[in-house]
């Protein structure tokens, strides 16, 4: 058994740090922000990098890479606070495409010529006992009624990957983008792109005819979008670790740099352990992901529970640390702090996970 | 201990109550032109102010000659609890009236008082306190902006930061150092600026939660020139005035933290049950379990504050203000914390109004307000240790 | 209101203290501990100094107290960590046969010359349901048969007052010592004296006739029972936080008193927190039975909870703020660690009266 | 990353679990007289150690000359996973054989290794490590203890505290100054003590639990005469070899807190279902919130250790041990802690056995032992915040 990154691993991450570094400064997210400009120019250049077809196989036209390596990108991504599409496609919208086997919207999805969202979640719950869209019709002619909210990437999408319901289970339907009710709020952290939708008897085609093979594939996607999330929350928040501790190392305060009161110390060793233990349980889920491992399931809830702890305490202590200065708008910080604590409740929350857990482990209600 | 108030005091209560009821701003006025800086006057707040003061409510603990009725505190803390669980604010500068003009009234010339104290009396001007610098942060001894006295003059230069209000403040209690050879504590003086004296230039500093609402100011001065007789009390006593206003009814600051905690307390109990009712059974017990701690915490930081109170009362000393600052803006951030991840995704729109209702994040993140200024949760822990336990200083 | 203790409390507290410190110093707790020693002198101590009576009504032959009295009576004897029955007769025992209105059981336990223990938790649970012993007969002839666990002061009781369930509901009967199987295991804290209690058709005579009224009574008594316990508890932590505070300004690492780093003053402002938390919700509660108030339930609630708190945290830091001295047998911290943690467990702990808590405030199961 | 392991540590592991099942020590044998001291050998323990040694298994990493079988790192850590999960103690001298014999072969004299370092090795006799005192603490500069050359011999008086196994230890491996005027760090030398040296004077100090079973001591050294022979090494060169001492197997000790976790962990799943049953719905739901918290640290400081063990493998250093201490030390005790409110009044009995069942509250207390000896938690935090994140001293 091995935990750490492989020299590849290594070196992909780097990689794409290097890229959102020149690509997506927080000059960059600011912008998005402060409306002065969106999102399209940076995913154009991922488009351009086939970032969005990084896990996807190779023989489906993408890079073939593992959910491991996915999941790098989604926490240099949240590293990054990067705006846009990027994180709803490569962790929700094309691998529910992909697993799908629906070739030409995958094709299209890869290409950057279709921007999609997966439409799951209702009433803020992340599960299917939660999904009470329904669908109804058969064939290429099907429609799809009910509300979702929070949908990742929804403000942008072109198209919405539907979860929904039948007599026959769940499936998932593809709805134009011009045939729901599109409601994008004004946003905490507009870089995530949330919309609320609705669908009163929408035209949709079928992505995943429903029934228990579909329900098992959207568990499937489900669980890797957690982790996803859980690693864009941790990169965000290991940011916010960096640029506290540097923070640290140069404000004075009675005539000492503050990182030199023991009581500040002792609480930078507890944000690094917040940090490595979500980082190290967040790579051993999406390694378990990756390799089919028997403990994948509660891997999967260990992660996305760990990150709701990471966050909350780096988005207070970042932001306590850095006093008044991090309290204003023109500081970058709160870009962090924003995605941080937006992603904890994206996904399943931390509380949503550890009552899953709690289950898993014979503590409790059946999940 | 009991649990009651004697008679006199209901009667004031009730007093104040009948009064409350007559003048009170309308709720509707309130919401039209909510309070956002802290020395934004909307109208309806300087009428409000005008009729308090005039009836002796304004500041009910001081003596009739200054527009009081000689309350004594416990009165004054049921006149708060008051005006709090009507949901009535009573001034919307608070630094003007709990700490700026109770100095000038100490320390000021018949003139100061009569030109800067009674119009922050009668509603009529605002006021914002200069002390906090770039570099100073916290620690009022390392404070640079120089006053220069040249003839009938001071010269002044430097920079204030997190000035809360200066964006709509008509003066200034400028802390500036005016002896620079002096030991740090000592040279430091307070001068009465006016906001629209050639000089002064406000950069308000958004928050990271609705920028369209700046409080927070960056304020340059630059050759700033003001009169001698803008000088409040001696030169380069400063210093033990800064302590002296600080302390003006400092008495009474736990209660506002404690109201606060409330308030947030009883709009997350009224709001729980529709919270509770989309999470699964273990989720809403544990959320259930969360939110008794809070109200565990509600309760402690009331009781805290009371008995504190009572002792200040007996003593004239109440040693706690420091654990109560800590605490009480801490749990009113974990309340808020825990609340947004009870509301999920809900919690993510953001600009609903300037604090965000209970359970949004905008909420969350403006706790931290509470916790940083002030002397932050550190400097409070810091202070604890020292001055109420006894441990040493280094 | 005035949450401030009065001049005429804090002299009780003060004598109260005062004559603990004479005839319960750390010796005598530890000739117990070491089986040197038993609780009686003092016991006969208390009885002299009429303190089994202090919250009695004068005109039953009792010093007339209020509860806040009988509050700071329980929290002295936790900062002394005192052995013996005082506890559990003058909080448990004697409110319950003066409530019962029993003349003769009152006048002979606060003569000292019977000692009483209450009968009350089975399975660890403090609460109506949980009372399975029941009890079968009429007029004075009774019997009692089932099984009570862990009952404070039982290991040297003469005579038992056992809530039991009858056809009419709970009511409490008396069962002496000889007809009750008593089982007193080694325990972590000797002082407590608890003791397992079976009765196989024990002959019993009625102390509170069952029914609706007794019910009440019963929850009346043991909510006393459970704000004592609190403030009991809260004595052992600030005597725990008051030794580890003086420790902290005499011992010296790395060549400066450990009570100069400023990690450890932080750490001693959080416990001072928690003790001063504790300890104000818990006369609170006290205040709020001794006048009726009307959220006295919840206040109940609350004082245990918080004194579940502040021992986890004082018991804690308590002990590894010491260090290795702290965990020898021959420093005295041990029996305030034991006493703080043992009684969180006593009357209900910390987790139950928090979900009782919650659903008092509307949020889950009813209590 | 990867979950497996290669086939060729699959092999190890197969070769050592077929040994194993054949050399296992009874259960009943370690049940009927388990580990107690740390320098208490049993004759189970005596024995299996014997056949451990011969057969190249009690120090597989080792080379063979010195009783090993050049087995890697990651053959190790499987090697002691499968110890742990066997429920079969390595050692019960752990401070002997992986410390005190490691530095003696590799600092010692052939005399030293013949007659100190192999009678360990084969279990024929056991040692304890004589570093704390009651002034120094965790800080080795400030050692007192005094060896003072006389002849060929040293004439050692001082006194050592905490010294673990020192009541059943054959012999002391004794850090001792032996230059007083060299700075603080330099000056310390080793010298091997056979306890029954006349002068010794072995103290046990109880602990708070299970005063019957003392494991720490304090050694009392009055005018203890030891040929010049028995220093170990180069005369104050002590503090470098205490690097080294400690260093030895280092890269491992992690594994112990995470295996120590893992068990605790696995016994609490295990009792879970029964102590939850007598609770209401609610106080499950919370509990069974607590235990998944645990248990997700559990799992956190097994992918932490491994992780970091993994970087040792590649790279030879491994610098996040004062982490991995802190942290399976302090959620041991947690978990400890909430297990024992679980278990409710029944936590209260006591010895039941040395460190008692999960969810007794005598387990609880010995969780200390962990958080405070061998540099107390607040001691890794210093390290984690200093040597790790590089922030500054003072």
């Amino acid at each position: 058994m091995d935990l750490e990154l492989s020299d590849d691993q290594f070196e992909l991450r780097d990689n794409i740090r290097s890229v959102l570094e020149g690509a997506c400064p927080p000059s960059v997210v600011r912008a998005v922000y402060e409306g002065q400009g969106t999102s399209a120019e940076l995913w154009q250049q991922m488009v351009e990098l086939y970032w969005p077809a990084l896990g996807v196989a190779e023989d489906a036209g993408g890079l073939g890479m593992g959910f491991v390596e996915v999941g790098l990108l989604a926490e240099e991504l949240g590293r990054a606070a990067a705006p846009g599409p990027l994180l709803a496609m490569v962790t929700q919208y094309i691998p529910m495409v992909e697993a799908a086997g629906a070739a030409d919207p995958l094709a299209a999805a890869i290409a950057g010529e279709t921007i999609g969202a997966l439409a799951y979640a209702e009433n803020g719950r992340w599960e299917p006992a939660a999904v009470a869209a329904s669908a109804e019709g058969s064939g290429d002619a099907w429609s799809v009624t009910g509300t979702k909210g929070a949908v990742l990437g929804g403000a942008n999408a072109d198209v919405f990957a539907v979860v929904a319901r039948t007599a026959e289970g769940l499936g998932v339907f593809l709805v134009e983008r011009s045939d729901a009710a599109v409601d994008v709020p004004a946003l905490l952290d507009p870089g995530l792109e949330l919309a609320d939708l609705e669908f009163a008897a929408a035209p949709a085609t079928v992505l995943l005819a429903p029934g228990p093979d579909a329900e098992a594939v959207i568990d499937a996607v489900a669980s890797q979008a957690s982790v996803a999330m859980a690693l864009h929350v941790i990169g965000a928040c290991r940011r916010i670790f960096e640029v506290t501790l540097d923070y640290a190392k140069v404000r004075e305060q009675y005539d000492r740099v503050i990182g030199s009161f023991q009581a500040l110390k002792h609480r930078f060793a507890e944000m690094y352990l917040a940090v490595e233990r979500a980082n190290a349980v967040g790579y051993y889920a999406a390694l378990a992901i990756a390799e089919d491992a028997p403990d994948r399931a509660e891997a999967v809830h260990v992660a996305k529970a760990a990150a709701g702890d990471c966050q909350r305490l780096l988005a207070q202590d970042g932001l306590q640390l850095h006093g008044g200065i991090g309290y204003t708008w023109e500081n970058d910080l709160h870009f962090l702090l924003k995605r941080a604590k937006s992603g904890d409740v994206l996904c399943g929350g931390r509380g949503f996970h550890r009552a899953r857990l709690a289950a898993l482990l014979g503590l409790g209600e059946a999940a | 201990m009991k649990l009651r108030f004697d008679d006199s005091v209901e009667a004031f209560r009730a007093e104040f109550l009948e009064w409350l009821a007559v003048n009170r701003p309308p709720a509707e006025a309130i919401e039209a032109d909510p309070p956002r800086s802290s020395a934004y006057i909307p109208e309806w707040a300087a009428s409000f102010t005008r009729r308090m003061f005039d009836d002796g409510w304004l500041v009910p603990g001081w003596p009739p000659e200054r527009g009081g009725r000689n309350a004594g505190p416990i009165e004054t803390l049921v006149y708060l609890e008051e005006l709090n669980k009507a949901n009535v604010p009573r001034t919307t500068n608070p630094q003007g009236l709990g700490i700026i003009a109770p100095s000038l009234l100490d320390y000021g010339t018949e003139e100061q008082i009569e030109n800067y104290a009674m119009p922050l009396l009668r509603g009529e001007t605002s006021a914002c306190l200069g002390m906090s610098e770039p570099d100073a942060g916290s620690d009022l001894a390392n404070l640079k902006t120089r006053a220069v006295r040249d003839g009938d003059n001071f010269i002044i230069n430097g920079q204030k930061v997190w000035t809360s209000g200066a964006n709509f403040a008509d003066f200034c209690f400028l802390f500036c150092r005016t002896d620079p050879d002096a030991p740090k504590h000592k040279g430091i003086s307070i001068v009465l600026m006016p906001m629209d004296t050639p000089g002064v230039t406000v950069r308000p500093l958004t928050e990271i939660i609705s920028p369209e609402y700046p409080d927070l100011n960056e304020v340059f001065l630059d050759d700033v020139v003001l009169p001698v007789s803008n000088l409040v009390g001696e030169l380069n006593n400063g210093w033990a005035m800064a302590n002296g206003s600080l302390a003006h009814e400092r008495s009474m600051v736990w209660l506002m933290g404690v109201m606060g905690m409330e308030s947030s307390m009883n709009e997350l109990l009224a709001e729980a049950p529709a919270l509770l009712a989309s999470l699964s059974a273990a989720e809403q017990a544990t959320a259930a379990d969360d939110i008794a701690g809070l109200y565990i915490d509600t309760v402690a930081s009331r009781c805290l504050g009371y008995r504190g109170f009572a002792r200040y009362v007996k003593t004239g000393s109440a040693p706690e203000q420091a654990l109560m600052k800590m605490y009480s803006t801490e749990i009113r951030r974990d309340l808020l914390q825990i609340a947004a991840e009870l509301r999920g995704p809900a919690a993510l729109p953001t600009g609903l109004s300037r604090h965000g209702a209970v359970g949004s994040l905008d909420a969350y993140f403006t706790t931290f307000g509470g916790t940083i200024s002030a002397g932050s949760s550190e400097i409070q822990r810091n202070i604890v240790a020292e001055r109420v336990l006894g441990l040493p200083r280094g």
